[in-house]
């Protein structure tokens, strides 16, 4: 199979529809691949049916292909068993559900560790679990260039920490998370970890089972699949001691007036009619990203972003918000003072270069930085030098137009 | 339609109507519950061992035609069997829904269930009592530890 | 426009390509109507971006879509503005939105009240809030025919009546609410008052202003729209005094390490990015619906269900679970003894009729029957006199396979 | 491109620079903190009022371009309007902005403003320091009332 750039580009008909647009905006969301568009349509046409277990044919077809995603789900994350695939809204209410059935299970003066890094979306859920049952919930702080700072991690789990929520790799720096020490601490406190997996699925598939966390959480909208679903998944016995989240259809075991018990893992996290069509959706863009060299692809998306680094660095001023090299992911944000990422992005759309400005939902890691805003360009397996070269010289036209 | 081919063969509503082993042990040594909240189906089952094998069996079984004739089966064939055996048939069983060729050793009566294999939504119907049964065995001796819900037939279904 | 159940039909790729098929379980899903692919696939294909605000063209036209089926679905339900309009994955997750929300603002003591014939999506999230909360929940019961019985409704309420959830119809009797009387009876006592209007939408658009409750909840995939995606409508007045229920992105107006405030509604309440390809597509659906004339096809699916009732009379001992005649919807359950309604389904599905048997996420109003589950049929706006006659046959049929 | 169809045309870029009515007053009557959470944008509107009228307007502003702007014309050109005549102007810049013909009544300069109708997305940007002016505004008098989220500029904002 061909890896370049334009031939993976062309199976993105939103891009390939218009040449012209240099879409750099990825981590906000990944454009939809072809072969998802044909799943929904052809589950839809054929296989249409509510996956309550119904008995008709129509509906075993459905079943079987929502099950069929949680397999392939458990293959794209190396997951121990399918039963430990949760389906989602997406990210965000995956990491809304363990913060929630998890901080069930939790005491007033327990422990959580987020880093200054996180996305708000596992961010705010923390905080509002605090306010809502007396956690103490302690930040990791980041280094210069935004790495998570371990330094001091045993100090910052202290006596009585159960949990660290942190992302993999950050949606504003790209610095990835040295997993395998919060990892090691946590397993020798007995405290559990969740990764924030958004940013990182996108750039190939995940093995949970070698990154060793506990939890990992990620959308399809990230990753080339459909909005309105997304992943959690969680290691079994984590699962199992979790209580349920959401109420409703398909969670239960029994319900009476006076009681309700629960479905064991995955059902009982998946109340109400799943986003069954969406779940098929991303299972084929996951089988497509298992079918690619992700050695050729994870090596052209490093060396466009070393380009674009080069490019910024030229900027006189420019601040680039993030490690200058080293392990990071081809998410370059940075800030030109006296110019406003609005202001930027929307010289740059003129160009029909996409890029985002704005605190991308990380006002604390911009705090940090001393900046309340700045401007991304996030690098997918479609882009391609063009792109890094349209990006310099709209960059350069943005800074004489607007001063 | 071939009778042997047909879901609803004779076989199978003449073993449920006749609901071998219906009712309760007077000297129960394991019991369990089990349901499958998507339709009501729902097993009690007691068994009595002897040297670890089933002496006595028994069970109340509402349910479909599949639940009820499954656990009728269990009712006139499962005395004798030790709990290695109770679980190397329902995997094999279970196998045979899923396709295996081989009607479970010893069990010619469960080729009445072949048909089932094309309705995967009603593989658990047929499992359940089997899944009852070893959850039963499971209890004889045991202290009271609550069977984890994964293990339980009821547990697995979306309802 | 033609409204024949034909001319409707072929407007559905699934049911258009399967001529055979009687799909009567459109309360479990309603098919998709090929409009709704189209809206998914264009959006898809030509504004596909996140709708947080970037400024480039791509995510202004993916903003003005989503914005756009806000407000076409405040037009569907009359809602008073599209701020009042959340959305959401699906009805259970709108349920569930509010037991949390406005749950946060009740007091031990405080009362709920919702009805024996909820399905466990408006059932179970209220347990679980009492659970939590220590609030009184407290069951109005139904009459024999499966109607709420709102006899002792005052009695019910009690001084500290907070909150009413009912279904407006239940998805296994049909039966309608008489939801003047409690809006009534709640108004007068200060509570609010939630709508599950999960199983009113397939018949026709809504007006909750006339019905004068302060939530509405709804899924897109019962009206002939995608799954993952649902509509919450809330007053005003309502969404504005409730705090968030899940955080993330897109639901602050700041964030800050100590303490995050919230935007209004109805950001307030969709954390995360939100399904947005769903969104455009229920509107399509919704948009389709608003075109119909609902006189002529509430007329015939009363017609049909009318029919079906007098064919199932003639079935000795049969046992029809809701009301036999008067304001009901086209949802027919029953129990004919000695018949498993697996196996009954089983039956009818060899001759291509697809029916659900089950408990239908109602247990205890299943129990109030006195039965554990019961056969289903539902009547959409596709289906037509081949349809009821198929059923009444294949039930024939069954009654002798099966005994 | 001609430069009046520009949105980054000389007239902007030169008002935001100029900062009319930067800073702080001494004798603050009303201050609203708007901001847009977007993006940091940041308006701190304060005013002072005689016989209802606005005497005197100062404000912090943190923003792009076109927020920077919008805040110097007021700084330059808000004193003497009351709130009714705020809250047209308002009123008439948004309708601008959404498509309608006229350049509110009075106010020349906001036809820089025009070349933004274009792009939905910085419409808020131009008229949040109009919305803190209105909301400063509203808190001269008033009891200290919290103004409904809904009010603010940024309330509104996905972010
Ligand atoms: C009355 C009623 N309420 C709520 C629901 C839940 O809807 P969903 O499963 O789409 O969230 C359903 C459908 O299953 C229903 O029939
Ligand atoms: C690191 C990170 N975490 C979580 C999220 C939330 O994902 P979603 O908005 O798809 O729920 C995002 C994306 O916005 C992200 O970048």
């Amino acid at each position: 199979m061909s890896h370049t750039a334009a031939s993976l580009r062309a199976q993105f008909p939103l891009l390939a529809a218009t040449p012209e647009l240099h879409y750099l905006d990825s981590a906000a969301t990944a454009q939809i691949h072809r072969t998802v568009l044909d799943a929904v349509l052809h589950h839809e046409t054929t296989s249409r049916a509510n996956v309550l277990r119904g008995t008709y044919r129509l509906a075993e077809a459905a079943d079987l292909a929502y099950e069929q995603a949680r397999q392939t789900a458990a293959r794209f994350l190396n997951a121990g068993s399918a039963d430990e695939i949760v389906f989602t809204s997406g990210a965000t209410a995956a990491l809304n559900l363990v913060s929630h059935a998890f901080g069930a299970t939790l005491q007033p003066g327990d422990r959580v560790l987020i880093s200054v890094a996180e996305h708000h979306s596992n961010f705010v859920p923390w905080q509002m679990l605090r306010d809502r049952c007396g956690i103490e919930l302690t930040l990791i702080p980041v280094s210069a260039d935004g790495r998570l700072d371990l330094e001091r991690l045993a100090d910052l789990m202290g006596s009585r920490c159960r949990f660290i929520a942190v992302t993999q790799c950050s949606n504003v720096t790209g610095a990835w998370t040295d997993v395998a020490a919060i990892v090691a601490a946590a397993r020798e406190a007995g405290a559990r970890v969740l990764l924030d997996g958004a940013q990182a699925v996108q750039h190939g598939p995940q093995d949970v089972q070698a990154l060793g966390g506990d939890f990992y959480a990620f959308s399809g909208h990230k990753c080339f699949g459909p909005g309105g679903v997304g992943v959690l998944w969680g290691r079994a016995e984590a699962l199992t001691q979790m209580p349920p989240f959401l109420g409703g259809g398909g969670m239960i075991a029994e319900v009476t007036p006076e009681a309700s018990t629960w479905a064991a893992p995955p059902q009982r996290f998946e109340a109400g009619t799943p986003p069954i069509a969406q779940a098929v959706g991303l299972a084929a863009a996951l089988e497509w990203m298992m079918t690619l060299d992700w050695t050729v692809i994870r090596a052209r998306e490093d060396a466009l972003c070393k380009r674009l680094i080069e490019g910024l660095a030229r900027i006189p001023s420019l601040h680039l918000l993030g490690p200058q090299n080293g392990e990071r992911a081809p998410i370059v944000s940075f800030d030109i003072p006296g110019l406003h990422p609005h202001d930027i992005c929307q010289v740059l759309d003129a160009q029909s270069l996409a890029l985002r400005g704005g605190h991308h939902c990380a006002q604390p890691l911009l705090a940090a930085f001393g900046v309340e805003a700045c401007t991304r360009a996030s690098i997918a397996l479609y882009n391609d030098e063009a792109d890094i070269e349209a990006l310099l010289g709209g960059l350069d036209c943005a800074r004489r137009e607007l001063s | 339609m071939n009778d042997a081919d047909s879901l609803y063969q004779d076989a199978i509503k003449q073993c449920a109507r006749a609901a071998h082993g219906h009712g309760r042990l007077e000297n129960v040594k394991g019991e369990a519950k089990l349901d499958n909240p998507l339709c009501g189906d729902r097993v009690r089952m007691q068994v009595a061992l002897d040297g670890g094998r089933i002496a006595a069996v028994a069970h109340e079984t509402k349910g479909c035609l599949l639940c009820r004739a499954a656990a009728s089966l269990i009712g006139a064939r499962a005395a004798g069997l030790d709990a290695a055996a109770v679980e190397t048939l329902t995997g094999e069983l279970d196998a045979m829904l899923k396709g295996a060729v081989a009607i479970p050793a010893g069990w010619p009566e469960l080729a009445m269930f072949v048909p089932a294999r094309a309705y995967p939504s009603r593989h658990r119907c047929v499992l359940l009592p089997f899944r009852a049964l070893q959850a039963a065995i499971g209890k004889v001796g045991a202290r009271d530890t609550a069977i984890p819900a994964n293990d339980h037939g009821e547990a697995k279904v979306v309802i």
